[in-house]
């Protein structure tokens, strides 16, 4: 009933969907926030992707994906707290947190 | 007879989905309990409700609802009608969609945290193997739902509510969780129905339940410290303090939506009881070895009912908390003193039979309770306080 | 692989693609919400039971929560009057459309080579707390570091310079 | 077992000082019952191992418990550590705690007013673990360890005062002066080690103060006729000599008295300085080797170490006691009748054995922290004054301090029966009576108890006796002082009854013989004449001194009585015999010419090898300053520029705008992901 000769394949293309719609947020978006929330999607659409050749992968038992996943959600908590920090800070000095107008970081 | 009085839902429920095909039977069990419980707790929602008016009449010197039916039994099914029928008021630039789905998300996620809740011996909607983890994360989605009324309703007393409404959430969270972890420690499972039938013996007539025991006391405390912040119920009740913001985050809900936050406040006492019971008092498993007889579902609820009192109680007796002194409570004084009773479980875990363990675990807890009320939370004279955004 | 995955890959990819388009910042953030929860669904689909409850712990009950603060911090609440892509908008969608054509193009051409249905692997809770503090002590170890430091330097980013000087 | 756990009694003082030294100053009450709280623990554990002993001897086996251990091991050779658990230690063991503990209670009260209070206790009770250290070690190294920190505990608390130039030249005249002995001593260890290879004492048959070692020893043969063990054995007493104020090296001991009197009753009567003698009775089968007899009893002076031992400390003490007559600040006669007292021990140690010089060393120990604690109270009463003829009549102020201080005064004499000092004395006599002894010693000690007698009257009648002669009243003491006072004057006397001829109860313990009563013990031949001549000599001393001074209150400037009639050998005796001169113009004048020299030499020789040197380097990198001002640095600079420019093209792509690069990355990974890819493609 699906396209998809295999399941895993399904799973890997909707992560592919998702990753490619989060880094389009990332490279458009004005708002850093929203910036940070299209990375977040993109690790999302990685973690997918662990789960998934996890489940259909060859040694299941051995947890491997299953622990990248979950190491990678632990990081993306810090990552998300961190990064918002950032923003507030750079909020700071720049009433704004659009990204247009940031550029301090000028070479 | 014990037992079919005991299983009687669980044979009423395999007695109807007899009638059905094989394949279909797991499902149909499951929508079937789960309509039992969408029926049930809005019925002792009412019961509660009644209870809490009652009883702070009483408390206060009143004689609360009573008209409405005999020593105003009826009054709560008066409010549900009135509710529903007055008029639903959206302001007028208020984000409707997001306004309009507030409550619903708030139900239907603490609706969630049932399905894991062993009301009963067998008496489960799924037993998961992560049940525990289930429950915490519908807690921590609710706030979403929190956040989403208090935002959508443009109204700065509504913000205000759902702001302090998260913070208050998010850090007792922690807490929350963290008091369970000692209880997983020891049982050695996340599974809700393994941790009750784990409380579920004696030694003699008395019960082995986690609270008879140095950190499942000391964690049972910050676990009703935790949930009645989580459920913003005095003396945390700061999200909707009437004196300061109109009513919080549900300021400016009316009608049915204001009836299902209401409910959702309930469901919320409910379920956090029912995991307290099931965490610390033991589950549904009878007080005393010679009251075994008694069908364990009515233990079950018995303790929550009276776990429900206990939260109306302490609304009669406590004053309110200031924001910056609850935050300063949850991450000065709960959060160590959980973390420490953490350790101490492990301590426990790992020292063996005997009496030693009690004696070294009750001391290492008490001294550091005293030790951080002394020190933790001496009063700070603060300054005037002051509201800003982050320039 | 039935009408379910379809409903849950539809829904996570409207939460991103409403992340993405919506022109205010909180309905942004309320999407991606949706997005998460549809991921813990796919977890769950893929009996990882795990990682499902612990992506909406983490995802909703943290991060979207934290969005949403750092949000109404920055003023970022109300609708923005501007344009909220960047000036060279296309340049952006253009590469992603490239990467994601990379990836899909990658994914199709090794179809053939990925395994097909396969028994659902009987790993408990239990088993990922044993490997947790077994196999991958040092990850988890390195993790409980990170997270502290990054609390740690959270706070002292955000920290009003004030506290700071004084 | 008690003995393995004996470590703990050194330990806790020692502990107890550490946290002491870490309070402040104005927790003073805190720091108080530190010390004496930790040293009541030392005490019972003391008690508890004193019990064990005695419990061992009355079931007839002599107990020698040893624990050792090895430090560093070198190859074959071991420094080893460990403790012992004998007769000997037990005894000074407790004797040391006790002592100890009443002395700390009355510090209390006699350093209440002073604000170093902390430090004091601090010091104090790192003595007392230092001292019981070297009690307890089985080990030279341990006990020269031990000994040296009790050295150095002697010298912080006689500076205590550092302020008082005087107490600060005393402390380092007192640490110098010991010095000398310690470094014989040194060498003694080195010696024996090098002899024996081990430095243990007694090691189940192998330790160096056993049979076989000390056989060896004495088939060694060095310079001057001696045995290995004879010049070890001297060594090593020529330390003990140094620590217990033997002559020559006595001189540091009165000054010590600078101290707080506490800490001279402690240290410089009690415990240190009796150190050295404990040091020769531990070593004493070394000592007595080739006396044929290594099993420590008595009847030995016939090696050339006991020999010297023995006039050694005949000599010292009548020297010091001579001294002692001419003296009239309170505490320096006491001073010096405890270097007398020392020399006793020492020949009582040389004539008769561990046993005689042990027993006077203990009953020695309990009447004279009396009498230096008794003057530490009058100087308190009195305000600060020492000197004995700006006092008197004081029996009316100060009654409690006036009787016990006559119980002790009267034990020091060695008045007959009642008193602790009559015993341990009198056995000291007897073995130097000896028939096969030498008869020089005894008559030396004698003439030593007249005197003794003597000047001990003369300083009571000076000070409580006649009329008040100071400026302002005295007053009694606080109960804090006198209780300790009454305790020690009640042991003054009791201690006598376990070492009478009748019940030798002390001797047979020492020496692990079985002890029974009976009153033969005072038949034997010629005992009694003993007793009665050293009682006659007794009364005599104490009339002598009576009909001198006995209260008449002569005015402070007026001169004493025996000045008038012998003016120069007052004189003599007032100066202390001129020791202090004589090092002033032998040694210490040597000293001085040869930093002179040592001075001319650093500025004029080395000092100008150095200058030079030094013109030398700055001319090099004068040099070295041109090469680079004018050559290495115009190169660089001009790279620099070169960079600099290069910089500013590469920064220009550098817009700073988060997004252009985070589009540059995704970029170059969908390149490299193609060219991976399509180069992998066949």
């Amino acid at each position: 009933m699906n396209g998809f000769a295999s399941p895993l394949a399904a799973y890997l293309m909707v992560a592919a969907l998702l990753f490619a719609i989060g880094l389009a947020g990332a490279l458009t978006r004005r708002n850093a926030i929203l910036v940070l929330i299209s990375i977040e999607l993109m690790l999302n659409a990685a973690n997918l992707n662990f789960i998934a050749f996890w489940r259909y992968g060859p040694h299941p038992e051995a947890l491997t994906g299953m622990m990248f996943a979950i190491f990678s959600i632990a990081v993306a908590a810090a990552e998300a707290a961190v990064g918002l920090g950032l923003i507030i800070a750079i909020y700071r000095h720049t009433q704004t947190t659009d990204l247009d107008e940031i550029k301090r970081m000028k070479g | 007879m014990a037992t079919t009085l005991d299983q009687i839902f669980i044979l009423l429920r395999d007695w109807i989905t007899g009638f059905l095909p094989q394949a279909w039977r797991p499902a149909a069990g499951i929508v079937l309990g789960a309509a039992t419980i969408v029926c049930l707790f809005p019925a002792l929602f009412a019961l509660a409700v009644w209870m809490e008016r009652k009883g702070l009449g009483r408390m206060q010197n009143r004689l609360g609802p009573n008209r409405v039916g005999p020593f105003g039994l009826l009054q709560p099914i008066a409010d549900g009608i009135k509710s529903l029928t007055k008029e639903d008021i959206v302001p007028l630039n208020a984000d409707a969609a997001v306004h309009l789905l507030a409550p619903v998300v708030l139900v239907v996620t603490v609706f969630m945290g049932f399905a894991v809740l062993p009301m009963g011996r067998n008496m489960v909607l799924v037993d998961m193997d992560a049940g525990l983890l289930f429950f915490f994360a519908m807690g921590a989605s609710t706030e979403v739902a929190v956040f989403m009324a208090g935002w959508s309703s443009r109204n700065k007393y509504s913000l205000l509510g759902a702001m302090r409404a998260v913070a208050q959430m998010i850090s007792y969270e922690v807490v929350l969780l963290l008091s369970g972890v000692s209880v997983v420690m020891i049982s050695g499972s996340l599974s809700l129905v393994k941790i009750a039938s784990a409380q579920n013996h004696y030694t003699g007539w008395l019960p082995n339940w986690y609270i008879f025991t140095p950190w499942g006391l000391a964690g049972f405390i910050m676990f009703a410290i935790a949930a009645t912040a989580e459920t913003n119920r005095s003396p945390f009740d700061l999200p909707e303090g009437e004196s300061e913001l109109v009513a919080g985050y549900h300021t400016e809900y009316s009608g049915f939506k204001f009836a299902l936050f209401f409910l959702g406040e309930y469901l919320a006492m409910f379920s956090i009881s029912g995991l307290g019971t099931t965490l610390f008092l033991g589950g549904w498993s009878a007080p005393l070895s010679i009251l075994t007889w008694v069908p364990s579902w009515i233990w079950f609820f018995a303790k929550v009912m009276v776990s429900i009192f206990v939260f109306i109680w302490m609304r009669g007796t406590l004053p309110r908390l200031r924001q910056d002194q609850l935050m300063n409570f949850a991450w000065k004084f709960v959060l160590p003193f959980t973390l420490i009773n953490l350790m101490v479980t492990a301590l426990w875990r790992f020292m063996g039979e005997g009496w030693e363990r009690w004696a070294v675990c009750s001391l290492i807890l008490a001294a550091v309770f005293v030790l951080m009320g002394k020190v933790g939370m001496r009063r700070e004279h603060l300054g005037p306080r002051s509201y800003r955004y982050a320039e | 692989m039935g009408v379910l995955f379809y409903l849950i890959a539809a829904l996570t990819l409207a939460g991103g693609l409403a992340v993405v388009l919506l022109k205010n910042t909180v309905h942004c953030a309320l999407a991606v919400t949706v997005a998460f929860a549809g991921l813990a669904l796919f977890f769950l689909q893929l009996d990882a039971q795990f990682a499902g409850f612990a992506q909406i712990l983490v995802y909703i009950g943290a991060v979207a929560i934290l969005v949403v603060f750092a949000i109404l911090v920055t003023r970022g609440s109300t609708t923005p009057v501007g344009e909220v892509f960047s000036s060279s908008w296309l340049v952006g969608l253009a590469i992603a459309a490239g990467v994601f054509a990379l990836f899909g193009w990658a994914v199709l051409e090794s179809v053939w080579a990925l395994p097909h249905e396969s028994a659902v692997p009987a790993v408990t809770v239990r088993d990922i707390g044993n490997a947790l503090v077994g196999r991958y002590v040092l990850p988890l170890e390195i993790v409980a570091l990170l997270l502290t430091a990054a609390t740690i330097g959270a706070v002292i980013v955000a920290m009003h310079e004030k506290e700071r000087t004084r | 077992m008690v003995a393995r756990d004996l470590w703990l009694i050194p330990a806790v003082p020692i502990v107890a000082a550490g946290l002491i030294a870490l309070l402040k100053q104005p927790m003073r009450r805190l720091s108080a019952w530190l010390a004496i709280g930790s040293l009541s623990f030392s005490l019972l554990l003391s008690l508890a191992a004193f019990a064990h002993v005695v419990a061992g001897w009355i079931n007839g086996n002599a107990v020698r418990e040893v624990v050792n251990l090895t430090w560093i091991q070198v190859g074959v050779s071991r420094v080893e550590l460990g403790w012992i658990l004998d007769p000997l230690s037990a005894v000074m063991l407790v004797m040391v705690t006790f002592v100890g503990l009443l002395i700390f209670i009355y510090s209390t009260g006699y350093m209440e007013q002073d604000e170093n209070f902390t430090r004091f206790f601090c010091f104090l009770s790192l003595f007392a673990g230092a001292m019981l250290g070297v009690v307890i070690s089985n080990s030279m190294l341990m006990l020269f360890m031990g000994w040296e920190l009790v050295g150095l505990t002697s010298y912080l608390l006689i500076g205590f005062w550092y302020q008082k130039p005087a107490a600060a030249a005393a402390a380092k005249k007192a640490f110098i002066t010991t010095r000398v002995g310690d470094i014989f001593f040194l060498l003694g260890i080195v010696w024996l080690f090098a002899q024996t290879g081990t430095l243990l004492f007694y090691n189940h048959g192998s330790g160096s103060m056993e049979g076989l070692a000390l056989a060896g020893l004495l088939s060694q043969h060095a310079a001057f006729g001696l045995t290995a063990a004879g010049a070890i054995g001297l060594l090593i007493f020529a330390g003990a000599a140094g620590k217990s104020g033997q002559f020559p090296l006595h001189v540091w001991l009165p000054d010590a008295m600078e101290g707080p009197t506490p800490v001279s009753a402690l240290i410089h009567a009690a415990t240190m300085v009796a150190a050295g003698v404990f040091l020769i009775a531990r070593v004493y089968p070394l000592m007595a080797a080739g006396a044929l007899l290594t099993n420590g009893s008595g009847l030995a002076g016939t090696t050339t170490a006991l020999i010297v031992v023995t006039w050694v400390g005949a000599g010292t003490a009548v020297f010091a006691a001579l001294i002692a007559v001419g003296q009239n600040d309170i505490k320096r006669i006491l001073a010096y009748s405890t270097v007398s007292q020392l020399g006793y021990m020492m020949a009582g140690l040389g004539l008769g054995g561990v046993a005689v010089g042990m027993f006077h060393l203990i009953t020695h120990a309990f009447f004279k922290s009396l009498l230096f604690l008794g003057a530490g109270s009058v100087i308190h009463g009195c305000h600060e004054e020492q000197d004995v003829r700006r006092m008197g009549g004081l029996k009316a102020d100060m009654p409690l301090t006036f009787v016990t201080y006559a119980i002790g005064m009267l034990a020091l004499c060695g008045f007959p029966i009642f008193f602790s000092g009559f015993w341990s004395k009198d056995g000291i006599l007897e073995a130097a009576h000896q028939p096969d002894a030498i008869k020089g010693p005894f008559y030396l000690l004698v003439f030593g108890a007249l005197l003794t007698a003597f000047y001990m009257t003369r300083q009571v009648s000076y000070v409580f006796f006649g009329t008040w002669r100071g400026h302002k009243p005295a007053h009694e003491s606080p109960r804090v002082m006198t209780v300790p006072l009454a305790i020690l004057a009640f042991f003054a006397m009791a201690l006598g009854l376990i070492g009478t001829p009748a019940w030798p109860w002390f001797r047979a313990f020492l020496e692990g013989r079985a002890a029974g009563f009976d009153w033969r013990g005072f038949a034997e031949p010629g005992l009694m004449a003993l007793m009665l001549t050293s009682s006659a000599v007794v009364f005599l001393g104490l009339g002598l001194g009576w009909w001198l001074y006995g209260s008449k209150s002569p005015s402070p400037e007026a001169p004493d009585v025996l000045e008038k009639d012998a003016p120069w050998i007052w004189a003599a005796l007032r100066d202390r015999l001129y020791v202090d001169e004589l090092y002033g113009v032998t040694v210490i004048a040597f000293y001085a010419w040869w930093a002179r020299v040592a001075d001319w030499l650093d500025r004029r020789v080395w000092g100008g090898i150095v200058a030079a040197v030094a013109k030398l380097f700055a001319l090099w990198a004068q040099l070295n300053r041109l090469l680079d001002v004018y050559w290495v640095d115009g190169s660089f600079d001009k790279a620099c520029e070169e960079l600099s420019i290069g910089g500013g093209l590469i920064a220009r792509a550098q817009n700073g705008r988060v997004q252009i690069y985070l589009r540059i990355l995704a970029l170059a990974v969908v390149v490299l992901a193609a060219i991976l890819i399509w180069s992998a493609r066949p």
